[in-house]
């Protein structure tokens, strides 16, 4: 299936803290606030818990974008820990720069426990951004594990992305499928 | 980095999956059965062996469910998809530990907070329930028994801010045996309720209640007080806070002084007292705030004294009976150690100079609420008496306008609270102390505690006149509007429809209440959070509203948002109970997430070492490797994202955890291999 | 010189040719190089947003289109009359949060062979560019005759404070920045809490009792402080408080008799230039009473001057100029004669 | 007061208000009003509406279309912008009121004409100039509806010449056809929403 039909509907991955942001999350919901369903929250201590790998596992998996969410600079919870999360945020965004793949699929947003409208609105900013770029085709070795996911689907017009690896693929597994038919 | 051996026996985990309905919270707008159903057909691969739904996981019946699944099928990991892990983790957690598993390798992951009360359309949330749980799933594959971390709880308690709900919970504790330290930053404890005159709406005397509260606190043996004292430092956690305050030097010998006043007569110098005046009286350059001050200790403004300044004078040294002037005194810093820390440090009040059309600052007959309250308070600079400006004119007409820097989005978009009742307390004073005609000017009329509606109806016997509408600009009369010298009122009154500008003497306006300037530094030094207006934020503002994130720290009274007195007691007392549970049990439980060194495949090269805020880290030169001290990581987990060699992990947090997280998140397993999970309702 | 894109308005030419003059007769002095819009149209004042949402907003697109055309390197359109500089500033904004709006209005220019991003150009009122881009320090310089002695009354108006959709404006009901400027240049500058109070706008020509009644209130206060002459940034309320002020006297049967000019001509009076280079003298409530206090003597008007007005004014009636009749108004079918 | 038999509400729904917060080109947050009266407390021309602002967004609430769009009030609005800086709820009322003076004019509602008169002048000139012309405006306005202060106001008139304030002739800009064009689009574009 190529993604770039419209409708295209992206997956994305967020970090989010223990304290602020996953908190913010709690009271989006609490709230009773809507946002598209397009983002699944991974919850850290902190958000300079985030090892870079984290991201380009997520990207390399088959998310669009990665979200990265922490306490506001000066209200980390372990005094100024985030500081690494905005570092480690402008390195990946370099890194990915390198590799070709748009720096816009990552997004650091502060958010405070008190914010749940703002990470909502920002996720759907966010998710906004990320259909824009449209879907992402990483080149990946995604073929190797691709035993436990069943085989790959379909394979016609892949591994044409640049530097790709030989055989790799950048199509959605049938899993993803699954999302992207979702209207 | 995949998992595809999993955890603990060689025959695979044996994983249950119940997913809750929370009545239709839930099961609203997810499709519980198709999630269900999900996980016992594509994840029995990934070690799922039963899948549940039921209506309310929670319940003890729920509980029940899952401890006799552990027992009897024999599992060894479970997952919960119901509500955030901030609800009901530990309640989960309590169950598996209760049929014997150990409790962290159980995990709850949200399908209500970040689904169900987030998404309308049900196919897709139930999609990304699926892509949740199976996150879940393939986490918990990776979850290895913990236990949690035990912290003996010191039985002395910080108490910060000596408003009245610092000293409602310094009272409390100091009453049950235990040592407390009041710190207050101010020369005496007291704070707002000290500057009123009467409180709503039973019209008691403030000083007559509050006074025998100060001074039992100031002379209880239990009670070490600590005022013109900050607290500058904060380490360590429940149980075992070091704590650093500065103790400002007072240029007085407490041991030697009497609290006499004859320095206080004796100094030349007369400063505007900006704080406990309002601004609208004077004090002297050494003073006490109030006459019942506790402490009763005078302080030298160092900043208005004359000695200071030219060198001369010490007129208070010459006149102190006792010779307890000390100008050499230094500022101090002391440090102690306290189990459990009360923050009270309160609210400031809106500065009404902000809304230019009310004339704040410009027209010298418009007056702050902080102002009137010293106007009318017999002790304070006009002893009492209820008068213009000038000092001298009683006003024959006074307006009090609501809602001054509240419920006004360019402002604080928040309802204040308190000022409904205190305009109407103005209302009443000004009656007491004047025969002036009184016009109360309010958008809503809000009363909804005991008594206030009644207070409400008395002053409306009492002949306020009220008029609906908030004012929109206070300007001099000009010639042409006949009523020279005047203030008019510009208002519409909404309930006759009509524009009014009403010509008054005197505008009070009842400004509402905002977080302290420093709120946001106080959060920073105790570790909590404060929300965007800057009051900080309580664990859970209806079933927890007195503990914050941080264990062990506690917020009582208008520091977490605007509180009248009754509200502000209720809470110091109740952070008081809270502190004496935890000295009670002794001790307490901390989530076991640390990181630790593998020291064979710590390379040495220090980088950790400097990322820790909490030194934890420390490099064992013998050894060439770096080590964490459990007792001091908080587990942020930087040190694990940074290690190069991959040397560091994190309990409950590591980093195989996460990485099968996002690969089950990413649906990267999903798929019919292997029996068939037993599906069962 | 620093180069700005100029947008006089309709009023600059006519009813506020005071104005013009004297801003033309400063600009050097300040560095200002105004580069007046090439074919720029009428701003549409308080009446156009009224008639039509899209084709208001279009008007003023077309303007901004040509800003930005013109731009040439610069991006700051100064506009001297506060209804024109709140319209291209609420039209930028307009367009800027509304999508449909920017669509509809750009899909209308393009008829005429515009287009318009908002963003594009910044819109600012004369006042505010002499404060935050000239800067005081350059106007004192320049002040070779302070007006020392000269009572002013200044006068800001609503429109340039508010909406403010740019925050420019810290203070949007007392802002002392007119204060500050005629306190440089050396004038004795009374306290006029009505300084952002509304002068009415059309109201004159609206509602007599209501629009008179806020002149008077604007007038009175003036005077109560002892102000000599009042000081405009706006040629609408230049011309409510001076043109209409002898018919307000009328009405309330009164004798006021406040003088009002423009910031630029006191500018120009501080930095020692003629008045009548800077337009002095064309006020109907004569200001050479007020001005000959600090010692400036302005010329009378001659006789003939009126007299060729009139001659002109019948000239003009003479000549078949396009006097719109009401019937030919849009809208006008359903009209009866009412009084 | 207006007694209305039980239940005729002539709008019971929110159509009315959706159709006023649908007319402004940025939204109102109409719907936000509090009444308050901080808008009519602030208006230079109170005294003189037939309602205040408050009250005309309570009539728009009720579905009062007939009352609404009646009300002198939008055509007394002077845009001094008063209760837009001070409104709490960060209305954008003068949008509002220019909003319903649109609405009004279709619906041919308005009431005294002085003020709707004087705009459609204004509009007629610009439209047929490019520019404004003031005496091409007062003139007529005041031939029509200030008949009466003819006498007082031509000495301003003369006066404003004598000082060379009015220009003998309107001035007329180049891209006229043009601005027609667009004008002309721009109501075809605002028609279709």
């Amino acid at each position: 299936m190529s993604a770039t039909d419209t409708g295209f509907e992206p997956t994305l991955i967020g970090f989010t803290c223990n304290w602020c942001s996953y908190r913010a999350a709690d009271l989006a919901g609490t709230a009773r606030i809507k946002y598209p369903p397009n983002v699944r929250l991974i919850r850290l201590m902190c958000s300079g818990r985030l090892d870079p790998v984290f991201v380009l596992k997520a990207l390399a998996d088959g998310a669009d974008g990665v979200l990265i969410t922490g306490c506001w600079p000066g209200d980390c919870h372990y005094l100024v820990q985030n500081r690494y999360a905005l570092r480690r945020f402008v390195l990946l965004r370099r890194t990915l720069a390198a590799l070709g793949i748009e720096p816009g699929r990552v997004k650091l947003v502060w958010a405070s426990a008190a914010e749940g409208l703002r990470l909502a609105t920002e996720i759907g900013t966010f998710i906004e951004e990320v259909r824009a770029l449209g879907p992402l085709a990483w080149p990946t070795a995604r073929r190797d594990r691709s035993m436990a996911a069943g085989p790959p689907e379909d394979e016609a017009g892949v591994g044409e992305t640049e530097g790709a690896e030989p055989g790799g693929t950048a199509v959605s597994t049938p899993a993803v499928e699954l999302v992207e038919a979702v209207p | 980095m995949t998992a595809d051996e999993p955890a603990g026996t060689g025959a695979g985990p044996r994983i249950g999956v119940y997913v809750c309905h929370c009545g239709s919270n839930i099961a609203g707008a997810v499709d519980v059965e198709a999630v269900r159903d999900f996980a016992a057909a594509e994840l029995a691969g990934r070690g799922v062996v039963v899948a549940r739904d039921y209506k309310f996981m929670c319940s003890s019946l729920g509980q029940e469910l899952i401890e006799q699944d552990v027992r009897e099928l024999g599992l060894d990991r479970v997952v919960v998809a119901a509500c955030s892990p901030h609800m009901h983790e530990k309640t989960f957690r309590g169950a598996v530990g209760r049929a014997g598993l150990n409790a962290y390798l159980c995990d709850l992951v949200s399908i209500r907070e970040q689904v169900s009360w987030v998404h309308t359309d049900r196919a897709a949330a139930t999609e990304k329930a699926k892509a949740i749980l199976s996150g879940g799933v393939e986490r918990i594959r990776h979850n290895v028994p913990l236990e949690p971390v035990v912290v003996p709880i010191d039985p002395a308690t910080l108490v910060v801010g000596g408003g009245i709900a610092g000293i409602t919970a310094a009272l409390e504790l100091a009453n049950a045996g235990h040592k407390v330290y009041l710190v207050e930053k101010d020369p005496s404890i007291g704070g707002h309720m000290a500057q009123f005159d009467k409180t709503f709406p039973t019209l008691d005397c403030a000083a007559c209640i509050l006074t025998p509260r100060m001074v039992e606190v100031g002379s209880h043996p239990n009670v070490e007080l600590l005022t013109w004292s900050e607290v500058v430092n904060v380490s360590g956690y429940v149980g075992d806070f070091q704590v650093t305050v500065l103790k400002k030097a007072r240029y007085v010998d407490t041991e030697l002084c009497t609290g006499c006043g004859i320095c206080q007569e004796k100094c030349p110098k007369k400063v505007v007292d900006e704080v406990f005046e309002a601004g609208l009286g004077y004090r002297k350059g050494v003073y006490t705030p109030f006459p019942q001050a506790v402490p009763k200790y005078p302080v030298i403004d160092r900043y208005n004294c004359t000695y200071y300044e030219k060198g001369t004078c010490k007129a208070c040294e010459k006149f102190c009976p006792t010779g307890a002037i000390r100008f050499d005194q230094q500022d101090e810093l002391i440090t102690f150690k306290v189990g459990n820390i009360v923050i009270s440090t309160g609210f400031s009040l809106f500065d009404a100079r902000r809304i230019e059309e009310y004339g704040y600052g410009r027209l010298p007959n418009v007056f702050s609420s902080l102002e009137f309250e010293r106007l009318s308070n017999s002790a304070g600079p006009t002893g009492g008496r209820v008068v213009l400006r000038d000092g001298v004119t009683e006003p024959r007409s006074v307006a009090i306008v609501h809602c001054v820097g509240s419920r006004d989005r360019r402002y604080n978009a928040y309802c204040s609270a308190i000022c409904c009742m205190q305009s109407l307390k103005f209302a009443h004073l000004v009656k007491e102390h004047t025969a002036a005609t009184v016009y109360e000017f309010y958008i809503d009329m809000r009363t909804p505690a005991k008594g206030y509606d009644e207070f409400y109806q008395r002053l409306m016997d009492e002949g306020t006149i009220f008029v609906r509408g908030k004012v929109a600009a206070i300007h001099e009369a000009e010639a042409a509007e006949g009523a020279a010298g005047k203030l008019v009122v510009q208002v519409e009154d909404t309930l006759a429809g009509v524009q009014r500008r009403i010509p008054v003497d005197m505008v009070i306006l009842s400004a509402g209440v905002e977080p302290r300037s420093d709120a946001r530094d106080v959060a920073r030094l105790f570790g909590i959070s404060c929300s965007a207006d800057g009051w900080l934020i309580e664990k859970h503002p209806k079933l927890d509203p007195i503990a914050t994130m941080e264990e062990g720290v506690h917020i009582a009274g208008g520091v977490s948002g605007p509180k009248d007195i009754p509200a502000s007691v209720a809470q110091g007392a109740a952070a008081a109970a809270r502190v004496l549970s935890h000295i009670a049990a002794g001790q307490l439980e901390l989530e076991p997430y640390k990181a630790s060194v593998a020291a064979t495949a710590c390379s040495g090269c220090r980088l950790c070492n400097g990322l820790c805020p909490f030194s934890a880290i420390s490099y064992l030169e013998d050894r060439a490797v770096s080590e964490i001290n459990p007792a001091l990581c908080q587990g942020c987990g930087v040190c694990v994202a940074a290690c190069p060699a991959g040397a560091i992990s994190a309990s409950g947090f590591d980093t195989d955890q996460i990485l099968a997280q996002i690969e089950g998140l990413l649906l990267e397993h999903v798929g019919p291999a292997g029996p068939t999970a037993g599906v069962l309702a | 010189m620093t180069r700005y894109l100029y947008y006089p308005g309709c009023s600059m030419d006519a009813s506020a040719r005071a104005y013009q003059e004297s801003l033309a007769a400063i600009a050097p002095v300040l560095g200002l190089d105004l580069a007046e819009l090439d074919d720029w149209n009428c701003c549409g004042a308080t009446e156009y947003f009224g008639l039509s949402r899209t084709p208001a907003y279009a008007l003023v697109g077309r303007n901004l289109a040509i800003a930005a055309d013109q731009a040439d390197g610069t991006r700051t359109l100064v506009a001297p009359c506060s209804a024109c500089f709140l319209n291209l500033a609420r039209t930028d904004h307009a367009m800027a949060e509304s999508p449909v709006l920017r669509r509809d209005v750009n899909a209308s220019l393009e008829v005429g062979g515009f287009h318009y991003d908002p963003g594009a150009i910044t819109v600012r009122h004369l006042l505010e560019v002499i404060m935050n881009e000239v800067g005081l320090a350059r106007v004192s310089g320049a002040v070779s005759r302070p007006l020392t002695g000269l009572r002013v009354a200044p006068y800001l108006g609503c429109m340039v404070p508010r909406p403010d959709y740019a925050s420019l404006w810290i203070r949007h009901e007392q802002p002392r920045d007119l204060d500050r400027l005629l306190a440089t240049l050396g004038a004795d500058v009374v306290d006029y809490p009505l300084t952002t109070e509304c002068c009415g706008g059309h109201m004159a020509q609206i509602s007599t009792e209501l629009g008179f009644g806020l002149i008077r209130r604007l007038i009175v206060a003036a005077e109560a402080r002892g102000a000599d002459l009042m000081v405009a940034v706006c040629p609408m309320c230049q011309m409510n408080i001076d043109a209409f002020q002898g018919e307000m006297n009328r009405h309330f049967r009164t004798s006021h008799h406040m003088p009002i000019l423009f910031f630029t001509q006191l500018m120009g009076l501080a930095f020692g230039q003629e008045p009548t280079r800077l337009g002095i003298g064309r006020e109907l409530v004569d200001a050479s009473r007020a001005l000959a206090r600090v010692g400036i003597e302005v010329p009378p008007p001659s006789e003939d001057e009126l007299k060729a007005a009139q001659r002109e004014e019948a000239h003009r009636r003479k000549q078949a100029l396009p006097m719109p009749h009401l019937d030919d108004a849009p809208g006008a079918e359903r009209q009866e004669v009412r009084r | 007061m207006v007694v209305e038999h039980s239940g005729a509400d002539a709008a019971p729904d929110s159509a009315f208000l959706e159709e006023v917060m649908g007319a402004t080109a940025v939204p109102s947050r109409l719907d936000h009003c509090i009444q308050c009266g901080t808008c009519g407390g602030s208006c230079p021309s109170g005294p003189e509406m037939d309602h205040t602002p408050r009250q005309l967004f309570a009539l728009i609430r009720a579905g009062r279309r007939d009352a609404v769009l009646s009300s002198n009030a939008p055509w007394m609005c002077v845009s001094c912008y008063y209760c837009v800086v001070r409104c709490p709820q960060a209305i954008q009322i003068t949008d509002v009121m220019y909003a319903l003076k649109t609405m009004a004019t279709r619906a041919h509602a308005a009431g005294d004409r002085t003020a709707s008169d004087f705009s459609r002048l204004f509009i007629w000139n610009v439209e047929h100039f490019g520019r404004s012309y003031e005496v091409g405006l007062v003139g007529p306005h005041y031939l029509r509806h200030h008949l009466g202060r003819l006498p007082g106001v031509a000495p301003m008139g003369i006066g404003l010449l004598a000082k060379g304030r009015i220009p003998l002739a309107p001035a007329r800009i180049k891209g006229l056809a043009g601005l027609h064009a667009i004008l002309a689009r721009a109501a075809e574009l605002e028609a279709a929403r």
